[in-house]
């Protein structure tokens, strides 16, 4: 978040000529991947991820299995050649953060009972980059989990809202997440209307916060929608 | 955390307070245990706080050194937050490799100082492009009974109230105090049930199903969020929280910060 | 790669399909299966290529930035290869260091991009002592069905020629095409039975006792060789590998690189 | 060690006003933290240390049990601030090598065949540092020690003595450990007159270092009444 | 590789006065060391190396175990004085390639059924590096394994050969394989003239190539040839 | 170290000799094993020496570079010793990270040398402030049969005495010997039952409750102490290992080093 000037909203319209409420393309295909129980390829914007799930299966080490239900495990990683300057491979600081938030934001609807002592996997790679990943994996990893057929309660529908140049816009795009006021990252169940994953960073009132939650109810609804139709067009003979 | 979690019957205990509206040792919901704050206890850090939030303790470092920048904000200063989870503090630390938890708490401490604009980095710039000042706040948790998050948030903006530029040491001049521009203060709420309390203590932790940090700025906006554990949050739950977090931190800067 | 181990019941079921002669899916014994390339799929990367041979999917993206010659090649680029053996790719890859599979399969596409000529390293020098161009091959292994050198080492000399030298973005002057000077292509046989096949999907290369790959050239010569397994070979397999090799890599350049 | 001039010992008395023979100022709280087995906070000079135990306890990993004994393992480590130049986390070379000699130091007073295939695990953190940290440790996790009910044949008590401007001192400040000719870190069973550490770096004569030990004898004595008033001050109704 | 002027053949002879075909001198000495099972000190042009064999000897972990057979290791390593720069310690990603294909190179003539449930560790040291290492460690291995009494099919002999100056040549030095235009490093269980290693770097011909191949042929003969006198040696009475 | 657990009965047998007076190979207490240095066995290196003290065996390599002085000590050069435990040498040292007792003894081994006074820092320092040698003590163990820290200190003085500063490489002038000032000489007595031993075989040092390690200088007298192992020694008992760690090391230095 930086004060840097930038003319971010003209007449209504963003840097991308998009309205304040209006989500980037999304393009979303499930099952691309042989070996995996699950996957999905999903871009949305200029972020192109995959996800993909493995299991029900074994837990390794076995010291980490539960006897009532499954384990979940999540890991965000992304590619050396996804970002501007190559980032060096393997886990960091944030890539460990965002891994546990995704897995917290996607854990609430997996029936996880149904398999007791054994892990769902959920691997998300992000490899190009452009605001907006930990929610467009999330949004793939929903939908990877459901390829897999694993028993869920929904699906978990995820995008950020923030304040760019004074407005509560949907989307942010690389510009609007560096240079704006503020970026909240949102999941959602929204068959139930329940928040599963929530982060703040920046300054808002509260009044603004109140909007910027209503504006990504909206987006993780339409999200929601997109993922409905790509696995029903999956799945339908 | 295997070893810290509480057994089913001390779980149900506990929810069926909260469900009456009662807490284990007579709190309020929206009521901390005692909080301390000592400050300058270690005389090799630039500055210091050491707080206690009931049972839980920690002790917060901050360090400034010159170093560069980096490339692309040339005239600002670094700040690098690092939280140790002392295998002292509790049966369940490790001695190893910092765990999720460890790092998701120093980058909610690390964004609440940052994004509230509690230090001007354009500050801490002492030559553009070449040596600007290194702010490392360093967590040092001592004793952990719940609600690190809130200790170590307070004990961070409560060290840098405390702490001085080196200037002296560095032959840049006499040493000043660190400017300080606002004063955020995380609040944490849980969910037991249905319901939503502050600052819980280790068992109330363990028995809640998730968990959501405010931080709030002097001027009543919002500096930051996070929602931790595998439950969900209604939107007017959220609401809830975020108006009794904004209410509970206004009480406690004014107590402890100004 | 313990779960990766196939059954003995299907592992003699392709040992007795390969002593006749046959394959599980139809090819013959020097036919690969489908392979597809996609240049230009990653715009944060200077060049990239996704590869697909059969259900093996990598993805290599090139990333170019200028940075200090090593002190004995004051004069000369550097290059630097990766592999990622994402755990997405299969049940069998674990987060964690890179095990020993994915150092040589790094090793084995470095040299053949290295040992080949296929990029001038001192066409990669912008300033002798001072600063060269660093170009970073990092292959992203998306989904593996077996043969992942060949796919590996086809994506990294496709992406190669799909990349630029970001001059602009360090004020060099205008962005132009990395120089290419050679077109390696590595081609893979497996030992089944007595047998040897090309391209072995991941069923073969578990019923395999061995496997050579060979690397090479524009003009017909070998670029670079790696024996890798268990097992032996006479001279002559490798006269027979080394030919066949050589002839299929000579279709697949044309096909997909000139 | 240096051989930099500074006028150590000037009329008997050293740079802190100190005679040869005096120990810092040493201040101890018994029983600090809550989630501990036992633990100690001690102030020595300069020196800020807290030590903590835990056990006995499982142990993990299970390999690592003794049938017939408890085994004794013991983390020194300072933390980032408590030192001029801020320290990175985690052990380096030097707090590994001390974590060695403090557990060898105290290891012999605790009677580990009471709890057979069981942990005693032992935590010091240097929270400031000011020369003597080591010893400043073993003091406090002595103390923890007793103060978690471990059975114990008696204290360990340590300090250090050496060589600063050709005069046998005692309890070196950081001038003198930075600037002195030796430094004799010494651990004892001051009960029976056993020594349980020592290490010596730097030049001494033998008959120096006969002095040394003689006076690090009379320190650590004073140091093990410290150390049993403050526990019996705990203990006592 | 590189394309520096030097003139590698003059009048048939090498740099050191070898003809093409010559291999470097070679020392070798079996059961040097007192705690290894079985142990071989090599020396081959200024390459010295050390090689020992535990085993076969109990799995761990145990997960790494296989009931049918003996499982084998084996690590190569290059000690931080053994080259021109000092090389920081522990395992790169070259070494850990060597050790990868070392272990393939000597695997095919082990018996490992005669050893299920137990593990054969090879642990290669290279003392003083001078162009040839792996091949070096793979021959002082194969007599380690042998004076371990580990039953084995043969030996395996190891040379590189490779183009310089335009020439097929044997066992390259130091300048030869810094300055030269191939490397092929081979080895071969001689006795059933198959290959078990098989590598290459640079550029050559088919013809080359096999010319290269039927040179390394005749080296590891020799070689072989001096293992077996040397376990001989050891094991006549 | 499980596997070198020596059986009880064994340990018993090897108490009952020292009690006795008698040690298993029919050494005095204070007797060595056969001691033989080779030195100059490593070419690449810029001393070496190559130990054996019985079964026990290490090479010692001296590399030496030029690097940047640490901060504080601007005029002096940096000496860095470290050891291998390679797993060659016991079947109980595991390949992976360095363990507490290969610190302890590169630490040990390094202080030996330092405090002596066998190095003059100052002497290495090449443009004050700018560049110092940096000597690289390097300890590789080859066998181990007890009483690695005698090998390893004797090794490292011994590999000094016979370094050169590689000048002409760096082009500084001429190779000259390094200056050595000091022959520091480590001892290491254990205590088997109430009796002390010098130079334990690997048995004895397994059968030992404590050890005492005193490195002596050229005039008698010490620099350097190291007790090791959780076993308390009395006052009376140290002086009489030092007294014989004296005594002995004069012997050694005289016979081996000067």
């Amino acid at each position: 978040m930086s004060d840097k000037t930038i003319e971010f909203i003209e007449k209504g319209r963003r840097l991308d000529g998009r309205k304040l409420d209006e989500l980037r393309p999304i393009k979303i295909e499930v099952g691309v991947l042989k070996r995996a129980n699950g996957s999905c390829y999903m871009e949305s914007g200029g972020n192109k991820v995959m996800a993909a799930v493995y299991g029900p299966r074994e837990v390794h080490p076995r010291r980490m299995e539960d006897a009532t239900k499954a384990i979940v495990r999540c890991r965000y990683n992304m590619a050396s050649f996804s970002v501007e300057d190559r980032k060096r491979p393997g886990p960091d600081r944030r890539s460990v953060e965002i891994s546990k938030v995704s897995r917290e934001a996607i854990e609430p609807i997996i029936i996880k009972e149904h398999f007791p002592r054994s892990a769902i996997d959920i691997f998300i790679e992000i490899l190009q980059a452009d605001a907006g990943t930990r929610t467009a994996g999330i949004n793939a990893a929903s939908v990877a989990l459901a390829d897999a057929g694993i028993p869920m309660r929904g699906l978990v529908s995820a995008c950020a809202t923030g304040k760019v140049g004074g407005h509560i816009v949907l989307d942010l795009m690389k510009e609007e997440d560096n240079y704006g006021e503020a970026d909240v990252p949102i999941a959602m169940d929204v068959q139930n209307d329940k928040v599963t994953l929530l982060q703040m960073d920046g300054r808002l009132t509260q009044d603004e916060f109140k909007q910027a939650l209503e504006l990504a109810r909206k987006g993780c609804k339409e999200i929601y929608e997109m993922q409905r139709q790509a696995l029903i067009a999956k799945y339908t003979v | 955390m295997s070893e810290d979690i509480i057994s089913e019957i001390k779980k149900d205990y506990i929810c069926a307070l909260v469900e009456k509206g009662e807490r284990e040792d007579g709190r309020a919901f929206d009521q901390y245990r005692d909080i301390s704050i000592e400050n300058g206890v270690v005389n090799k850090a630039e500055g210091s706080a050491y707080v206690k939030i009931g049972g839980t303790k920690v002790l917060v470092g901050i360090k400034i050194q010159p170093g560069e920048p980096f490339p692309d904000t040339q005239d600002k200063g670094v700040i690098i937050t690092n939280v140790e989870l002392s295998p002292l503090a509790s049966p369940t630390f490790e001695d190893g490799a910092p765990r999720e938890d460890a790092i998701e708490l120093a980058r909610v401490v690390d964004r609440g100082i940052r994004e509230s604009g509690a230090l001007e980095l354009s500050k801490l710039c002492i030559e553009e492009g070449v040596k600007v000042w290194m702010v490392f706040i360093d967590v040092q948790v001592i004793d952990y009974d719940g609600n690190l998050i809130d200790a170590a948030s307070l004990g961070a903006i409560s060290a840098l109230l405390d702490a001085k530029l080196p200037n002296e040491r560095y032959e840049l001049g006499k040493d000043v105090p660190v400017l300080v521009s606002d004063l955020p203060v995380a609040v944490t709420a849980v969910k037991i049930g249905e319901k939503f309390i502050l600052d819980p203590n280790l068992d109330e932790e363990q028995a809640a199903s998730t968990k959501l940090t405010v931080i709030s700025n002097k001027d009543g906006g919002l500096a930051g969020m996070q929602k931790s554990g595998a439950d969900t949050l209604s939107p007017d739950e959220i609401y809830h929280i975020v108006e009794m977090a904004c209410k509970t931190a206004k009480d406690m800067r004014k107590k402890f910060l100004e």
